[in-house]
């Protein structure tokens, strides 16, 4: 049984993670992450209310109203699991211990910008904790389908959304491509099996530099 | 175990409940409702004040935590830093019915801790770049810039904690502890309701979080639990 | 057995003391003030280094060399007692949760100024938490010889030496004499039976303001 | 019980004193040298280190804490609040050999906790109209002045705990707690020194004080232990 959509974006996502980070997790396909990291590593993975060491879902009926992630799922802990309070919480993130943070977007630009937090007059939900992580982890990497509804590029020269954090970004894996931004410009390191080089630039606003060593992904 | 009231701070909910009037800035520990205290949002509901200014981190889901407040109209303004798990909060907003300040989550907690610490204001470069630069200060220090984050007060805290002792120090249940240290340290009047009230010298005081200095009522007893979205979905 | 002087000043001041406050000591003659609060109240003793809730000296070889009050002696706990960090001990005091620390001076003046951490070119030991304690508890009571070692007023019209806080002081207690600062001025409230106000005022620099209903203080 | 060292933070006490070096600042935890690691003061000054800058609450007593460092002449700068608890120290400034610089405790404690948080810096009201004020710039909000207090880091910090796991989750024994959780979260490289190590698992989340996150290294052992000042008094 092949891997869905979703799933291969969390699998690629899961190989920036390494043994002893302290890793973030966004909620919807950035969550998938978790189930893809290796098990011969050890990693603490971070819930913005007040936690680190989430581990994996709770049996059904096993579930405690008091140990929840910060999308509000019931979670367990893993060894080594400590509480503390929302701003001890935000502390590790803004002190720069947080190895890598993976996020959802609504645009990523050419220069690493994001924005995943409001569209004007539309959907005005908050920032929660996004603008923090986005601004202070290590590393940001941006799991995201690689165009709208509307078939509209996600990946832009210049963001027209309000921003959530400047020149944060550090990778951006989508359904079709693993692009990494760097001070020359985004470059397209990766393809997923199934697409091509050619597909990827014409979804893509932003410009595009094609890696010497490109990557097809072809995961099982 | 009988429980003297050296203090004079275990008092009924009606009693604490004094405090929470029409227009009261009202501030509230919870994260996605879990750690707000079900019997204090069920009793603001019953007195059903009106024009709160409420203080927390989220505005919970519309039958769950402070999403209850919210739905019942009672809130004019909030200050907060995500309202996209109760719909209702986000209609009442555009249609100019209740007033929103967004915080970046690590920013809201460090106003709060400021002003339950005395701190005039916190500088943070969290936001720089976007909209939330929009009316504050930027101090440059070293030669980077940083927002001049504002201490945040109520006047009435209300948090949930596992167990008091008749001081007032209390504990916490695992991720229910989130923002309640914080609220019980930066509001005029810190209503407890605990699970459970113990004699003094019941608990460790190692494992004391929040030393009963900063509380000033107590109350206990059940009343308001509602069903998590996840037991909804079930 | 007649009380000391100290013991006397420090009698005194114990009875500013009120049922559920939360005091904070400070080194030499205040110290002495535990031994004299009501036994039928109950008070925290708050200790900079990070402790509310200070009991009795230990017994001889029942020390516990990481339990000691902010002066550097061992002490025990009471019931209620709990330990934080240096910061949340801060908190505690910056936030105005205290609400009495007396404290010892070297100069108290007539606006309530207090100077009691240096003197330029002779003594620098640092503030400690002095500064904090002066500026931020609701109430702030002095206990200090009423003269320096070369009889030298030490209640002035304007402290000469470098302030701990601007005008902090609440109430002022000497071997002679209590002293109320108010915004009219200082008020001499309270002798010290064996002294006569005409003592008193020709041994204070500050101009005083005799209480009519000056109460004269004979204990035992 | 077989400690595991999955993290790779357990380290000898020679490989974490590589990191401390002539010209090192260094931040300690301690409270009139209550909490401050025997063992690692022991090491430093064996290893005769030299031009260190330290930052802590206090200069210890000759024999006791930090100030056996100091009285070896080991620290060119100091960032603290009190020295007089140790007359070598006030020797050294005189002299002009020790460069001090003073904050109020609750100033100190912050700045440390700042740096230790990602703040730009911190606004408070203690030391105004004081000496303090020197050289510090003035933050107006809402028409209240307050001192912009910067945020303090060191390159090293030594941290005694009473238990490590071996992620480096720390609790703290009683007033030995004192600055160490502030300096742990304020140092790029944190060695602690545990009186006891333990596998992963064996401290309760709800209990531990410290999140290994802020810990690099951990070593212990026994060494360097001071008579206190009321022993010898005794």
């Amino acid at each position: 049984m092949g891997l869905g959509t979703r799933e291969l974006m969390a699998k690629r996502a899961a190989e920036e993670i390494s043994n002893g980070n302290i890793v973030n997790l966004g909620i919807g396909i950035p969550t998938l992450v978790s189930d893809f990291i290796r098990s011969d590593i050890h990693v603490f993975l971070h819930s913005e209310n007040g936690f680190l060491g989430i581990g994996p879902k709770p049996a059904t009926s096993k579930e405690d109203k008091n140990l929840i992630n910060a999308g509000g799922f019931p979670c367990t802990t893993v060894k080594g699991a400590s509480y503390f309070d929302s701003a001890e919480s935000f502390a590790i993130i803004r002190s720069g211990k947080l190895d890598i943070t993976i996020l959802g977007a609504l645009e990523v630009d050419e220069k690493g910008n994001l924005a995943n937090w409001i569209v004007p007059g539309k959907r005005v939900p908050g920032m929660g904790g996004g603008m923090d992580l986005a601004e202070k982890a290590k590393k940001v990497v941006v799991v995201t389908t690689h165009t709208n509804k509307n078939g509209s590029p996600k990946i832009k020269k210049i963001c027209s959304l309000p921003l959530t954090a400047q020149t944060c970004v550090g990778l951006i894996i989508t359904e079709l491509a693993v692009i990494e931004v760097t001070e020359e410009g985004l470059i397209l390191k990766e393809i997923f099996g199934g697409t091509t080089v050619d597909e990827v630039i014409s979804r893509t606003e932003a410009s595009l530099i094609v890696s010497k060593n490109l990557r097809v992904i072809n995961y099982e | 175990m009988v429980i003297e009231n050296t203090f004079g701070k275990i008092k009924r909910v009606d009693e604490a409940m004094a405090y929470i009037k029409d227009k009261t800035i009202l501030m509230f520990g919870g994260f996605g409702g879990v750690g707000t205290s079900p019997l204090l949002i069920d009793e603001i509901i019953k007195k059903d004040v009106k024009e709160l200014t409420l203080i927390g981190n989220d505005s919970g889901f519309p039958k769950v935590g402070i999403g209850r407040v919210i739905c019942n109209g009672q809130a004019k303004k909030m200050i907060t830093t995500h309202i996209g798990s109760n719909p209702v909060a986000g209609e009442l907003m555009t249609e100019g019915k209740m007033e929103i300040e967004f915080s970046p989550q690590g920013t809201l907690a460090e106003r709060i801790r400021a002003g339950g610490t005395g701190l005039g204001g916190v500088l943070i470069n969290v936001g720089l770049g976007t909209i939330i630069e929009e009316g504050k200060e930027i101090i440059q220090v070293d030669d980077k810039p940083y927002l001049l984050e504002k201490p945040l007060r109520a006047e009435v805290g209300i948090v949930y904690a596992k167990v008091a002792d008749t001081f007032g120090n209390l504990i916490y249940d695992k991720t229910a502890r989130n923002f309640n240290p914080l609220v019980a340290k930066a509001s005029d009047v810190t209503i407890v309701h605990a699970e459970e009230i113990v004699p003094l010298g019941e608990l460790n005081p190692e494992e004391i979080i929040t030393p009963g200095v900063y509380v000033d009522i107590i109350v206990t007893g059940k009343g308001g639990e509602w069903k998590w979205v996840w037991e909804q979905e079930n």
